[in-house]
């Protein structure tokens, strides 16, 4: 993926010692074979389809499959507006909420981090918001919203603050949806970054503390490095998820008001399974997975050469 | 030049090739307008960026051999 | 970390702000669960009721009207074995790149590049190739039809694979090799070793993935509402039964939403000390 | 009470019937998809109704309503014949009938006549015709009128007031420019008086359907029909000016609205309603009468009237029952479609609150005795609403691309009054989308 890893012409140490290098190689494929086996199938098979759906008419009311159309369709999305409306709606969306919620998370794990008794029990009420789904929950929080018979406004308004329509303002619906997802996964981040806060070696702390260093160098130098491992996968992870939300916006606000929070996948939704255009929607899903594609080959490339180099220092 | 290393110049190049595909449809054939000639420069164009990056990655592939040598 | 003495107003704005983001993260679910017990009466009022005569009415009307039991027992079924196909077959394929690199980098990027694509555009692809399945002898007999637990455990096998074997080759590559190596020494095979000394070590962070992955089957929506129809419906399918042309009957959705939230919660609870321990693998590197 | 003896009575007759030589065994298995939570008890009266006397065995499949049309959809498409009798929205007939996902029951209802001429006549053309076939049995309608606060509307203090106001008597709005007036004259203030009394909260003169859903565009076909325009003319254009001005109007009349009404459709303005929030609503569902007769209940002093919607024109339409192209028993799901559309189901239906589609079942005279007024009363102005509408049609129903339109047409039109594009924009914006999702002017296939 990024620069190769294998160090040119060094090759592998031979391990032939143990009992013949051929069925080490043999035994690591092995592993990887049956998940490979449903990974490879139930991934390239709908890729394969949607492929050939992108370069044909396809409307699945209107006689299904028809002929070929060549980049007809390409073009189509390309220069489609709701497209690239939908587009920035979903990197608005990204942006806000991923970077509240790995800063909130962060910060989270650091004042539990430090608190002495109750970790558990906040441990645990933290990860309610997390085994609801939304497709549950959201109904409910829709009802939170409620303008008239919400509680949030009932508490904002009981406070002598402005009661906003949080679902109907075309202002900040996006933001009430970004407080939804807020909600539900900072714990997530929280959980992990608390997780690998505590599970740092003891020693090069007390060092550093020895010759008083200030917490904020402590953090930069020390916490911040030895934590970003973990921290990178959840931002990665995270990333992903909000650039395929789906489940929220169906609930919260169905794209509305009007095309406010319609985000890609929303959009996606609607052009595949409501006018059911399959060639669409398979044409916009390519695009996507093609711009995701392009962006993880740098954003993965730190994680994955990090796994590579220590696979192999271990051979 | 490993396997790895030509994966994953392989894949790059592909990249590269669906990129040029697209920023054409997009930005280069409202100015010039539709039609085969357009389509044959297109993957000509997309080919060349291609072939370009694998045979960088080549070179350079070379170039690290013999400084380790 | 750092345990110097901490100034106690210090401490007192720790655990005020600690309160703030419990009462942040908990307020809706604790409304939820009070909207549960509201008759119909209270619940879509202006202001809001805080006090009421409480009734068991939503919970008899999920449970006994709409079956919505039934619902809970699907996704729970749905959501273990998936579970369990993804732990197994994520760590020996885990336990491959972090040891062996298999691959070099290039199956990991590619495996999981397959979440990138939109649940959406593969929605269909899934439903045909199920329908087809299913008419099959062996779909029938292994149950993988349209409306059947199978399509749910390999689409939901298939969606979370790639989540689970990265977090786990970042577990298993935390495992010193020397562990490995001195048992190989003595005599056990590649497999043993596996067995013996790897997972007991990664157990903790196993356990973790499997949390992570049983709440992502938990909360599946979409592959839910198209693979399955009456039978086999999910507990976010289910919900829909609460629509009604009066509009949404948010009393008995509270109480469903509840029931879906309890199974969750107590296997969490449980698994609290893997997580714990699970998530500072890093004790045994220290 | 009032359903008991009715029960006591359809019973009486079943067991009239020769018990039905029928086990279990040999029941025809039938799946109907239909809405979740309709009148769920309602339906397992019908469906016992018809397993009683008919040898099948009917599995309900509760579908939220949003999802309906995208479900069956893939169904049929998938011809898995998961269903066997399906409910399709009166634009939708025309696009399931075009693509053979549902049989033609022409031949099947040849001889019964009397059953088809029961539904009314307009009703009938719009829910049932289409290519010169007969497509099925409409169940339940959704007509819209006009449902409002008689209580306010009666008040000799507002009368007095608004005719200062206005100079005209304020009583039921005949056209929509006395409507809006009506709107602006009750939308008042906390603190404000209402009939002599101080208002808690806020109080507004109208409750619309304006969130995200498609329940705003049948709020404006009112306004667009009344002006004698349509969504699609006869070319398959839509008629971009017309659909501009409803929506500038609808924009004005936002404003005596409650801010909710940007994300709510029928089951919010019914809270609103029965909260004691609105005087009134635009043109509504009928079929929400007896949700709406509680307000009476709810609301001390309140009492509900219905009428005709401004300017006799509203939108109009019924759930049809089909049956699937991959049905494997066609046969018995005529039989279901005949029986659930037939005056037994029907009477049964409207005893338990329902909005029957048959003649016959809204002049019965039990029925629409003045007690059941809180289930019944709003079958005398469906009646005169199937009269004034005789005859009329919309081309958004006669063509096979009406479910898309129908499915696209919320966006741009919500987008118009959140705010985010003016009326205009949306217009053209509404006339582009149904340009491409027809490819170009829309086929319009006349009903007969």
């Amino acid at each position: 993926m990024a620069a190769t890893y294998a160090t040119a012409g060094a090759g592998r140490p031979a391990h032939a010692a143990r009992g013949g290098g051929m069925s080490d190689r043999a035994f690591a494929w092995a592993l990887i074979a049956p998940a490979m086996a449903i990974i490879l199938v139930f991934a390239l098979v709908p890729l394969g389809y949607a492929v050939m759906v992108s370069f044909r008419m396809a409307d699945l009311t209107r006689g299904g499959l028809r002929e070929f159309v060549g980049l007809d369709n390409y073009r189509t999305v390309l220069f489609d507006q709701s497209f690239w409306e939908s587009i920035a709606v979903t990197l608005k969306f990204t942006v806000a909420a991923v970077g509240l919620e790995m800063i909130l998370g962060i910060a989270i794990a650091f004042l539990l981090h430090g608190a002495t008794h109750g970790k558990t029990i906040v441990r645990s009420i933290l990860i309610l918001p997390l085994a609801t789904a939304p497709a549950v929950t959201g109904l409910f929080w829709r009802n939170l919203y409620d303008p008239q018979f919400g509680v949030i406004n009932w508490l904002l308004g009981s406070l002598g603050l402005p009661e906003p329509n949080w679902l109907g303002d075309i202002d900040i619906a996006l933001w009430s949806v970004v407080l939804f997802d807020v909600w539900q996964w900072t714990p997530f981040v929280a959980l992990i970054a608390l997780a690998g806060l505590s599970s740092l070696p003891r020693e090069p702390f007390e060092a550093a503390e020895l010759d008083g260093a200030s917490t904020w160098r402590v953090l930069r130098v020390l916490t911040f490095p030895m934590l970003a491992p973990v921290l990178f996968l959840v931002l990665i992870l995270r990333t992903i998820d909000s650039l395929r939300l789906y489940d929220a916006v169906a609930v919260l606000t169905r794209g509305g008001p009007g095309t406010v929070t319609e985000t890609m996948t929303f959009y996606l939704f609607r052009t595949g399974l409501k006018l059911f255009r399959m060639d669409y929607a398979s044409t916009m899903a390519i695009f996507f997975l093609y711009a995701l594609l392009v962006a993880s080959v740098f954003a993965l490339r730190p994680l994955l050469k990090q796994f590579t180099e220590r696979a192999q220092a271990q051979n | 030049m490993t396997f790895s290393q030509a994966w994953d110049a392989g894949f790059m190049a592909v990249l590269i090739f669906l990129g040029t595909v697209f920023a054409w449809l997009g930005l280069v054939e409202p100015v010039i307008g539709r039609g085969l000639l357009s389509t044959v420069l297109m993957t000509l164009v997309a080919l060349g960026l291609g072939g370009a990056f694998v045979a960088h990655r080549k070179r350079r592939a070379r170039k690290l051999l013999e400084s380790v040598r | 970390m750092l345990q110097r003495p901490v100034h106690p107003a210090f401490s007192t704005l720790r655990y005020a702000l600690i309160l703030l983001v419990v009462l942040f993260a908990a307020f809706p679910i604790f409304w939820m669960i009070l909207t549960s017990f509201k008759p119909p009466g209270d619940i879509m009022v202006s202001p809001p009721r805080l006090f009421f005569s409480p009734t068991l009415d939503n919970y008899v009307h999920a449970i006994v009207d709409k079956d919505f039991l039934r619902y809970v027992t699907n996704t729970l079924i749905v959501s273990v074995i998936s579970t369990v196909f993804v732990v197994v077959l994520g760590s020996l394929a885990a336990y491959s790149f972090a040891r062996y690199n298999t691959g070099d980098g290039h199956i990991l990027f590619f495996i999981l590049s397959t979440k990138m694509f939109p649940a959406i555009a593969v929605v269909l692809p899934y439903f045909l190739i199920f329908r087809d399945i299913g008419r099959t002898g062996i779909g029938q007999f292994l149950q993988i039809g349209l409306d059947k637990p199978g399509a749910l455990i390999i689409s939901y096998t298939m969606f979370n694979l790639p989540f689970a074997i990265w977090l786990l080759v970042s577990f298993f590559q935390d495992i010193p090799r020397e562990l490995e190596d001195s048992a190989r020494l003595d005599g056990l095979s590649r497999l043993k070793v596996l067995r013996k000394v790897v997972l007991p070590l990664a157990a903790p962070g196993i356990a973790v993935t499997a949390i992570f992955t049983l709440i992502f089957c938990w909360n599946e929506f979409l592959f839910a509402y198209i693979l399955t129809r009456k039978t086999w419906s999910t507990v976010t399918v289910g919900v829909e039964s609460f629509f009604t042309l009066q509009g949404i009957l948010w009393g008995p959705v509270a109480a469903a939403a509840t029931l879906a939230v309890l199974p969750m919660l107590l296997f969490v609870l449980a698994m609290q000390r893997w997580m714990v321990r699970g998530l500072t693998f890093g004790a045994v590197r220290g | 009470m009032i359903r008991s003896a009715l029960l006591g009575g359809v019973a009486a007759a079943c067991l009239v019937t020769p018990a039905l030589a029928c086990e279990d065994a040999d029941r025809v298995p039938l799946t109907w998809s239909t809405i979740a939570g309709f009148y769920t008890d309602a339906m397992a009266d019908l469906v016992a109704g018809f397993e009683a006397t008919h040898c099948a065995k009917v599995n309900i499949v509760n579908i939220d309503n949003s999802q309906l049309y995208n479900k069956q959809v893939i169904e049929m498409v998938g011809a898995t014949g998961a269903y066997d009798i399906v409910t399709l929205e009166t634009s939708e007939k025309a696009d399931f009938a075009e693509n053979g996902f549902i049989l033609p029951m022409t031949d099947y209802l040849a001889d019964k006549q009397e059953l088809l001429n029961d539904v009314a006549p307009v009703l009938a053309t719009m829910t049932t015709r289409y290519n010169g076939d007969i497509w099925g049995l409409p169940y339940y309608t959704y007509t819209a009128g006009f449902i409002y606060r008689a209580d306010l509307f009666e008040d000799a203090g507002e009368k007095e007031a608004f005719k200062a106001k206005y100079g005209y008597d304020l009583a039921v709005p005949t056209d929509w420019q006395q409507h809006r007036d009506i709107a602006e004259f009750f939308t008042r203030k906390a603190g404000e008086t209402l009939k002599g009394e101080p208002l808690a909260k806020d109080f507004y003169g109208v409750g619309l359907m304006a969130g995200p859903f498609p329940e705003i565009q049948d709020e404006l076909s009112g306004p667009i029909w009344g002006a004698g325009a349509d969504w699609l003319d006869d070319e398959g254009n839509v008629q971009t000016a017309a659909v501009e001005k409803a929506l500038t109007d609808y924009i004005e009349l936002l404003k005596f609205a409650p801010p909710a009404a940007l994300t709510v459709t029928y089951d919010g303005v019914m809270n609103q309603m029965k909260d004691g929030q609105i005087a009134m609503t635009h043109g509504f569902f009928l079929d929400q009468w007896p949700n709406a007769a509680t307000t009476e209940q709810s609301v001390p002093g309140a009492r509900m009237g219905v009428a005709e919607a401004p300017g006799k024109k509203a939108y109009i339409g019924g759930f049809l029952l089909a049956v699937a192209e991959s049905s494997a028993h066609p046969e018995e799901a005529m039989d279901f479609v005949a029986y659930i559309g037939g005056p037994e189901a029907q009477k049964k239906f409207a005893a338990a609150g329902g909005t029957t589609t048959l003649t016959s079942v809204l002049n019965d005279p039990e029925l629409t005795a003045p007690e059941n007024r809180a289930k019944t009363g709003h079958f005398g102005t469906l009646r005169q609403i199937f009269q004034s509408m005789d005859g009329f049609q919309s081309n958004l129903f006669n063509t096979p691309y009406g479910a898309k339109i129908y499915n696209t047409m919320q966006i741009p039109l919500q987008s118009a009054a959140a705010g985010q594009t003016t009326a205009a924009e949306a217009a053209t914006r509404l006339t582009d989308e149904v340009a491409k999702i027809c490819g170009g002017p829309c086929p319009i296939a006349k009903g007969e």
